[in-house]
């Protein structure tokens, strides 16, 4: 990691430990810290408790704190908002971003603008989980990404951590220092992957974006789980061919580090944007937004850019397998990129061989 | 202000007079475009706030509309941050960032006010949620209209209310109009019957302009919520003297009668006890002349206030 | 195919072991990930979709969710082209864009399934909004289970469906569960006592395995609907046997008991009545093994339809 | 005109009426002509009629086409795709594109997806009409411009008309020919202004973009009302400074014609672009996409973009005033741009507040 924000945090040595666990150790130090810190969500004192992230809470804190809902998501959000207001700090979660449309007004008229539209003297600290995935047929309404319908609208703070460590330092954080709403994107494929962290982490801010990979030749912004993606493209063109691709994470999209992408551009005159939704209106866009109003002069090349296919996301597992960038074209697209060319002879992994995370993954969910 | 009441009515009536001059004095104002802003004035309904916040104690938490200044001003807002706010000042109660639709006062547990029809109903129940888990005294209270009760959130927010037994009055303002539409044209379902269903106890007045009948129906509710026996509702008939936003009469747009405005009118308390209108109106006036001076001469925001208190 | 019944008890049999063998089917096909799709089994409720059906005429239109197995098939759904559906081929109901989550079958009325809870209830509602307009005959109904009507759109549709007395059954699944939540931990109403305050007529059916009962309970309310008489809602408790989503059981995982499934199952037609079993069992499975022959044999997608029918 | 998709529309001779007008007769052809279409909205039938633009509809056709509905955007927008499934046209309403938040879940999961979900089996085809706006202390939640929230979703289609003749011609085309989901955005303030369009129209499809003023030094690239603050702009640039700046009208937001935005790029060089609605993640951060995709090697200098500044819409006047873009701002920027420098001497507009411009301000364009 360079120039990474945690630099203060990492400790002398470091533990290994999933996103889940990461999950729901902060989870679960929050409700014990701060006794004003509630969960609330469909199933969230259930067995399956949110993809394990909330796994006995409810039993160690009680279902006063680890609530139910009933299926409501703009009652409950509306519900998280007052009992913020009135002195707690909730923790809402929702198992697809996609039902979380049901919440939008809350979530765009409301929560975002409290702080705003009172000149100050409300303000809504509290935490909302939207969780984001891929594959296994889930189809059009389950499977989108929707963070920049959210990082559009001012006054949210929107993260989408792609490393545990954001989550062990940069959560407890929330909790303690951040009297506004914040918006946790997490992929379901991350859930199960495992991250090396701090022996003991200090709190800091997750509003950051950082180079997850040093390099020279090309850059590649990406966010969530497509930075694992662009680690693994990076790794194999660096051991294949010796080119040096950057990898940013974005991190916080709603308030991205404008000029860490920019720094990189001008180092490698080249640009990739590897976003989990689609391309338009998206992370894709802002990014060239955030190079074009900045120096455009340093892209030698036009921009590539790669996320969900143009559609809603279709079922049946050959159209689903096109529908989302995989390893191969990542890494086509990043050596016709660097060299200029597409006859670069640059040997592709396989079709097959793309992110065994995702091959792990198995329904039902 | 040192003035003496002889009576809880006299005491109600100060301040139900008080709203209606102050909204009287902003429909004469307006035309001088100091008030760059939409106004949905409280006229007639007065007596529904000052009445519901006299059974309401400081703390308790209460969540209005875009209709909100005779909430605001019953439930304690001071009255020179109001105009202030009106006026886009930066003494205003929002900075100058809030307007007539987004008053808030939390001191006094006005809570803010949205313009999202039904939008802060589920809020009191939220910070209802709160008061039971941090075991406070104070109830919360949603105020709405009857049009926001066609809302999906309402149906959640009555569900979840009831399910937890949660400490939060439902205070239905039912003016019988959404802007222009009526209740036949909206609601297949009676207010208080539909709330039975959710296991609400709830109870109605039907002379939403006598604010002593509002506080006798509201504080009956008030007082079983804070013993903790649940969530209820109170619905209260009122009328709407004014146009929808804006200062005017629409009595000719065709969608209601003058006759229903008079008939109302003629049971209005400050419209017949002119007695106590002649004693109270020189200082209610003088107060508003002075919120209105210190209105004026207050600043405007900082330019660099555009971007502060963002996120 | 051309099976003689000697009674209406025997068809609906018939249509119910079909559908019970077709999802068991699938557990067993699950593991060889030929089905790559989450799948939300109605084992144990195929009674309510095969009662229901019957009632309704082909022209009628039904709106279903992500558990529409058994209402595809009991409105006539195709199955081979579910089960190519399921496993993503060209030849699915939905060219293979569909998954288990979203059958339809406009042909026979099935007007497709949404996975966002309670999403298609004003879908049927607006349906009976253009019969009526068109002055067609037939009738919308919308399916959805106890956890739908928690949400606020459930009250908007029953108060839009009753203000305009529109052609629409409303018809609610009652397995007591949504995923793994009982009733006492989401609902403080009833669901039949909430939808009379929208002034709908409501009938309950908790027989929900004997299809024969919901037959007779849905042909009522049905009938009155098609008369005109406005909207109404039926209410049948029934048992889902199988996991929330997935083809196990889980009876261990705490939320509730192997008792209450085997007070069901001893009351289930197609458990008891085991000569029409043996005797209707085998034509289903030829029926079932010719549409997975059918599914296996089908293409995939071509590539380019990735990006057609978007928009 | 230059570039027009409606070239092949105008006939000779011409007429004058407000976009107002170009609604409300499209409203009533439409009702006129096709039997299954309906209007539903709150207060579509009321004597306000959607700021005049249903007036007289619901005497002439009746209650039952032309429909009040109680306060329920989610279930309305259901109730009007299920009615559209069942084989009407609706026509459905919002007075603020704010209160279409609490219809999200209906809009990007359903209406959005029910074509390409069932495998184009079940389509949709219906309008809604969402206005946005500005000015005169409407706030946070009454000023919102939320575009890009929805041409991020495929499946949905948008136009944003800066010109009364995209709703006379591409409206009754929309009616009769297509056969999706189309959002219509409509800038408040355009409702009383007037514009020429032919004596008569043929309906055309609406899905394009144009260039609304040729030039060959600066490219605006600009939506709904902000088309016509460019041209003011233009004109002012070019009769103060021989400046000759290029318009790009996008209009149709969701399916941009990046070659003819490209194309201008290519010939100017410069580019700004001016959207009613926040930078980030919007129309700025989209159109900025397609050039870098496409040609950054084009831009001399870089992209500017205008919209709303990075906050809910404060109320007060002053405020206000500061957080939308004015025609000096915008004046300043492009003489900036065009020349590379600030002390170019061109003298700027006054810095009259642009709402107090569009309320004295009424065409023809
Ligand atoms: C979600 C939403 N939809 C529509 C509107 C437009 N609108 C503003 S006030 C209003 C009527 C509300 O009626 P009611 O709740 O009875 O309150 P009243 O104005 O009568 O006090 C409507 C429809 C809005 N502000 N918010
Ligand atoms: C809007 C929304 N919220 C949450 C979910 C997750 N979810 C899927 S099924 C389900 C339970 C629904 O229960 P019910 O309506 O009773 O139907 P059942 O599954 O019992 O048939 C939930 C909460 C969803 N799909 N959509
Ligand atoms: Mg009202
Ligand atoms: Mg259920």
């Amino acid at each position: 990691m360079t120039g990474a924000a945690f630099d203060t945090v990492a400790e002398p040595g470091h533990r290994t430990l999933t996103y889940r666990d990461a999950l729901r150790e902060t989870m679960r130090d929050a409700l014990a810290r701060h006794p004003h810190v509630i969960i609330l969500g469909q199933g969230v004192d259930d067995h399956k408790a949110i993809f394990g992230t909330t796994l006995g809470l409810a039993d160690e804190f009680g279902r006063e704190r680890v609530m139910d809902t009933p299926i409501a998501e703009e009652g409950m959000t509306g519900v998280a908002i007052g009992a913020a207001l009135g002195g707690l700090y909730p923790i809402h979660t929702h198992i697809r971003v996609d039902f979380a449309m049901l919440a939008m007004n809350q979530i765009v008229n409301l929560m975002a603008k409290y702080r705003y539209m009172f000149g100050g003297r409300l303000t809504v600290p509290m935490l909302i989980r939207l969780v984001i995935g891929r594959g296994w047929g889930q189809g059009a309404q389950h499977s989108q990404s929707l963070q920049s319908m959210l990082a559009h609208v001012p006054g949210l703070r929107v993260v989408m951590p792609a490393h545990a460590d954001v989550i062990v330092a940069g959560y407890p954080w929330l909790v303690a220092r951040h009297d506004g709403p914040v918006i946790s994107i997490e992929h379901r494929l991350l859930y199960d992957v495992e991250f090396r962290v701090g022996a003991e982490t200090a709190p800091a801010s997750p509003f950051f974006s950082r180079v997850a990979r040093p390099g020279k030749h090309v850059t590649v912004v990406a966010t969530s789980i497509m930075v694992l993606d662009a680690l693994r493209a990076a790794e194999h063109l660096a051991s294949t061919a010796g080119i040096q691709v950057e990898v940013v994470d974005l991190n916080c999209v709603s308030h991205p580090d404008a000029a860490l992408v920019t720094e990189s551009v001008v180092k490698t005159g080249k640009l990739l944007v590897l976003d989990t939704s689609w391309q338009a209106y998206g992370v894709c866009a802002e990014v060239c937004r955030l190079v074009c109003e900045r120096r455009p002069d340093a892209l030698s090349a036009p921009v590539v850019t790669m996320g969900m296919a143009p559609a809603p996301c279709p079922t049946g597992k050959t159209l689903e397998d096109r529908f989302y960038p995989n390893l191969r074209r990542l890494v086509a697209a990043l050596a016709r990129l660097a060299t200029g060319h597409d006859d670069h002879g640059i040997p592709l992994p396989d079709d097959a061989s793309q992110t065994d995370v995702y091959r792990r993954f198995r329904g039902p969910f | 202000m040192a003035i003496a009441f002889a009576s809880l009515h006299e005491r109600l009536f100060y301040q139900a007079l008080r709203i209606r001059l102050v909204e009287q004095r902003l429909v004469e104002l307006y035309p001088s475009d100091a008030i760059q802003s939409p106004v949905h004035l409280s006229v007639g309904q007065e007596a529904v706030a000052v009445g519901a916040c006299e059974a309401l104690a400081r703390e308790d938490l209460l969540f209005g509309s875009y209709r909100s200044h005779a909430f605001y001003l019953a439930k304690g807002g001071d009255l020179g941050a109001m105009l202030a706010e009106l006026c886009g000042k930066a003494t205003g109660s929002g900075g100058g960032k809030a307007g007539s639709m987004h008053l808030a006062a939390p001191d006094v547990g006005f809570m803010g006010s949205s313009a999202i029809v039904a939008s802060t109903i589920p809020h009191a129940v939220g910070a209802a949620l709160a008061t039971q888990r941090l075991g406070t005294k104070r109830i919360a209270v949603a105020v709405f209209g009857d049009g926001a009760t066609e809302e999906g959130v309402y149906h959640e927010s009555l569900n979840f209310a009831a399910l937890h037994r949660l400490p939060v009055l439902f205070l239905c303002e039912n003016n019988g109009l959404a802007v222009h539409s009526t209740l036949a044209a909206r609601q297949a379902y009676r207010i208080t019957a539909h709330a039975e269903a959710y296991g609400l106890p709830t109870s109605a007045c039907e002379a939403g302009a006598d604010f002593d009948e509002v506080h006798r129906v509201v504080l009956a509710a008030v007082t079983a919520v804070r013993r903790g026996e649940g969530p209820r509702l109170v619905e209260c008939r009122t009328y709407r003297w004014l146009e929808h936003v804006g200062i005017g009469e629409d009595f000719d747009a065709g969608y209601r009668t003058r006759a229903e405005f008079e008939a109302w009118r003629a049971h209005d308390p400050l419209v017949r006890e002119t007695a106590l209108v002649a004693r109270f109106a020189p200082a209610i006036r003088a107060e508003i002349a002075a919120a209105e001076a210190f209105a004026e001469a207050s600043p405007w925001p900082a330019e660099d206030e555009l971007l502060t208190d963002v996120a």
